[in-house]
């Protein structure tokens, strides 16, 4: 853990949580404040208990592909309304929304790029559009970042930060978990590899999908990584839950994840991956 | 149901029809069947969907077990998932259809209390999917196609299972699916839940009985996220469209296996024989691809899944949306 | 079960049991005692508790295949003494009066035959010969019923009942496991499978090899089917045992094993799953 | 040793100098160690078999994380067996060998008392052995080559690892590394106890150090059996012949590996760069060779171990006894 930092003035000038939410610069597990750019600096790791913040789809790629290297792919893809999806909104709606307060497109954000001098491709997920969920357009961005993979004979990085599959889009979404299965295949059949980064949180459709294919899988430290999430385990089955249910460090116990890798080493271990898993498996040595 | 919807639908229906997708006795049936089925789609009521839903979970409705000792002989059950242990939610096993062997894949509800709660309501541990998995790597090893009756309300949600790796489960037994060079071919018997349906249902052909339902939530889970209150289920499924012919029109499914008036439950022997036409006639038209374009073909076709649209400007919504061709 | 005999005379012959061993045709379970044509009609089956005696490998090749169909292979192997294994006898004695026990060369039986009309091979061991254990004529006989199967086209029928390797061949009955290991795989890749019968005890050696290979695998009711046994485990980790640890039935329940089937339900479910695999997949049909 | 198993190792010798099976700096020094070897090999002691046992159990000597550290540079460890649990006895990983990527194998004794606990004494539990079969089948889809490091007293006896299913789940990892068309290299480096030691040792090239042992069963366990006490285990060893003299000379293992004098234990790195050395050198001679050929001989190589006779009569023993070719 890095060394402690003097956060003194920031506890001071704590925001008045708002709607009972904590303010997003406040660390949810220890209470320090931040400043903006003292989590950008930190890459929103908080220096004092070393609680991951989210981190948005372009911070991430910020964080790991080296500077300039990142050349967006598929940005133009918006989601259609193939069903009509209407509750108390309707999804239309709801997606001119997300864009607006996210200034995404979608919930996933895929390119080429290099980590540690090493080319590869990636695709992340951004949470914040509509809680990273599922729908046409991540299933087809992260299909095409698997092509684009093959095709420059490049590893492709996943970072998962998902609810779910996009429930306005019904069984289309679904279908994602399938489609992007076979792109994983199809990328591994053409010779590529495939790591898979699991942020807080990777569950449901994206666990049960690619984010599992991953021929090593990596998680960030306290990453809620399960298919039910605990609330519904406990409504459903009325099951005493486990402290760690879920979270990243009890999946390393119970064999599903490889490593868990904090943020800040994340770069150096994924270039070390990326080493391993290039065509001459001796590159940038 | 819009008209485009209703355009794709009247699509497939006239595909189907040419390349006589499903033949014999029972298509004649289907086709008018799915006629009367487009005539309706104008205008399907929130009721209707909703009656959908009740006959696909209907406690006398055919379960796979049902239907394999119907349809299959000479059919071996095999048990257990070679690690862990044997889950009784998931069938698996080998018989013969027109006197080919088959590897035949299944959820299975129970049929009394003892018997549901045995089989865990047809919900699949981890474990069932791994039975599921080494079952399907013999039926590669030797060529046996495989069938996928697919039945649960979902993946089980409970501790064990996570600890168990249930996304993981899930996830690698489609990889698997997509990796067979044999005919797959899937139908969605009764309720087609989500994560829990999709790990056995990625196949050449997928099938759905006029009454089943498939859907990548429950109309309870989607009322109790969207309006909190489980109440405004009737509501939720108009909204997922989790019936046949929508999910047809959507190109998630290839067909509708037609049911007996009434529901598969009124006459199970009859269910059985329309379920045994169509799969029979699905395997005949896939035994002639060889496996390696199969596997292609396999791919492609959810490769293709999903609506969206480009937009030149990144931060507005497109003006000019593009539909992805099916 | 059958319908439950009169044995009240055997039993009043019972014989006395010799340095504390039950006469072998006293039932272990329920006492029961049997004349030795008894004893044959049922299969080796006490009639009265269902329990499963030990069958000799030609009773067991006389009770599955259809009559005169057997035709013997390799019958000419014999044990060789490569280390001149000395404890507190040599090998070379102990073999010289194995087979004079049991009029057998080793301790498994090949040939082809056929089971309710399906040609097929079949591997049978015989506990009565050390104990069943795996040596390198064990291991020869074995890969040659796989090359047999698989020139012939056929399935393999391996029963087994076996301690584990024969230790006396120190690391070459090791090495019996990688072979015959591979000589399944090859059998496999040839288009053939093999259905494998655990009788008691499958344990050590050949539960670690061929015999969890089957593409099918069926136990008889009560069989130890354990890689370790239970007086090891117990010695080594002090732990408590199960009741049934070990056991067929606790096989079943760990998904190691698809069905117990008892010794009267064999034969057809054998032809079942025979014509389930034979190339036409309608054999017999 | 008779002179018959001399006549192998002089014959063995003789091979591997015509075929240069280890090249380069170590081979001499290995060539004039197994001259030495079969120089003793007239008469080698119960007392001489015994050390190799006791070296091989040595708490000083190297285990499979100290090699790895040295021979393999970007090392990264892989945990967990997609299923279940992580078996800290099990350690697999990738790593670059000379500029190339292998997938390594190995089991891991602790090195003190709390690790000795945590990796259970290097004795594998089912999951171990599924977490190297993931491994491997990782490996073959990117033609990595794999090193397997053998170091177990066996695999571990414990109720639970017998539900899990030991008994096959070391019959699986062998099955897989007889399909794998990737090249397999495994070194026996302490002890090659039995069933969990053969697990991963289905390779195409067998090393053994010089001071390994490789055994069907251990010393003791032999003894308890045979003499009724584990007090005979001298005896036992001498009657096993588990050292790598008389191992090489049954034609188990391919080469042996020289150790420092005194022992791996005396010094790590040069244990390590020798260890290095004879690793490359076999993956060099394996590395031209096509993945159908290697996958056919490696099994072929299996297929023919072990000796037995032909007899023309059925009850007796032979007395023209025609020993197998090796
Ligand atoms: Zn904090
Ligand atoms: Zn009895």
């Amino acid at each position: 853990m890095a060394e402690r930092i003097d956060i003194s003035i920031e506890h001071r000038n704590v925001p008045e949580p708002l709607n009972d939410k904590p303010h997003p610069n406040t660390c949810p597990r220890c209470g320090s404040h931040y400043r903006d750019d003292e989590l950008a600096e930190n890459l929103h790791v908080c220096p004092h208990c070393n609680h991951h913040f989210a981190v948005r789809a372009r911070q991430r790629i910020a964080q790991l592909a080296d500077e300039g290297t990142f050349e967006e792919e598929a940005a133009e893809l918006r989601s259609q309304d193939p069903l009509e999806f209407f509750d108390v909104r309707a999804y239309t709606e709801r997606l001119v929304e997300a864009e607006q307060k996210t200034g995404q497109g979608d919930a996933m954000v895929i390119g080429g790029a290099a980590i540690e001098r090493v080319p590869c491709e990636v695709a992340v997920m951004d949470f914040a559009f509509m809680g990273g969920s599922m729908g046409s357009v991540v299933g087809e961005k992260f299909c095409r970042a698997c092509e684009s993979a093959a095709g420059r004979g490049v590893t492709l990085v996943s970072v998962t930060a998902s609810g779910g599959a996009r429930m306005q889009e019904g069984i289309l979404s679904l279908m994602q978990l399938p489609k992007t299965v076979c792109a994983v295949e199809d990328l591994k059949d053409a010779g590529g590899a495939m790591i898979s980064v699991m942020g807080h949180p990777t569950t449901a459709g994206v666990l049960a999908s690619f984010a599992s294919l991953g021929d090593v899988i990596v998680a960030e430290p306290g990453a809620l990584l399960a298919f039910t999430g605990p609330r519904v385990v406990q409504q459903t089955t009325r099951e005493k839950l486990p402290e760690d249910f879920g979270l990243a460090e009890s999946n390393v116990r119970f064999g599903h994840v490889d490593a868990i890798v904090g943020r800040r080493d994340l770069r150096p271990y994924l270039g070390r991956v990326l080493r391993l898993f290039s065509k001459n498996g001796a590159h940038g040595a | 149901m819009a008209r485009e919807a209703e355009l794709h639908l009247r699509d497939r229906l006239s595909r189907l029809k040419s390349i006589g997708l499903l033949r014999g006795a029972s298509i004649s049936g289907e086709l008018a069947r799915l006629q009367r089925q487009l005539e309706k789609t104008s205008e399907p009521t929130d009721q209707e969907i909703w009656q959908h839903v009740e006959l696909a979970r209907h406690p006398d409705r055919p379960y796979t077990l049902d239907y394999v000792e119907r349809i299959f002989d000479d059919f071996v059950e095999l048990h257990g998932d070679r690690a862990r242990a044997e889950d009784p939610a998931m069938i698996t096993g080998l018989g013969r259809l027109h006197g080919r062997t088959i590897a035949v894949l299944g959820q299975q509800k129970g049929r009394d209390t003892h018997d549901r709660i045995r089989r865990n309501y047809g919900m699949t541990y981890p474990e069932g999917y791994r039975k599921a998995m080494r079952v399907m790597e013999m039926a590669e090893r030797h060529r046996f196609p495989v069938v996928s009756l697919v039945d649960t309300p979902g993946a089980y949600p409970g501790v064990a299972a996570e600890q168990h790796g249930q996304g993981g489960a899930i996830a690698r037994s489609q990889a698997l699916m997509s990796r067979l060079t044999v005919p797959i071919v899937a139908c969605v018997i009764g309720e087609g839940g989500s994560g829990g349906a999709i790990a056995i249902a990625l196949a050449d052909r997928v099938l759905m009985q006029e009454n089943a339902m498939y859907s990548v939530i429950s109309p309870e889970g989607c009322a109790a996220i969207l309006w909190r209150t489980g109440e405004e289920r009737v509501k939720a499924a108009a909204a997922l469209k989790p019936d046949a012919a929508h999910t047809l029109a959507l190109g998630v499914i290839d067909a509708i296996v037609p049911e007996p008036e009434g529901g598969a439950h009124t006459n199970w022997d009859e269910a059985a024989r329309l379920l045994g036409e169509a799969l029979q006639s699905s395997m005949e038209d896939l035994s002639a691809i060889p496996g390696d374009e199969l596997r292609r073909r396999r791919r492609a076709r959810f490769r293709s899944l999903g609506v969206y649209a480009s937009s030149t400007v990144s931060t507005d919504l497109s003006t000019e949306e593009t539909p992805t061709p099916k």
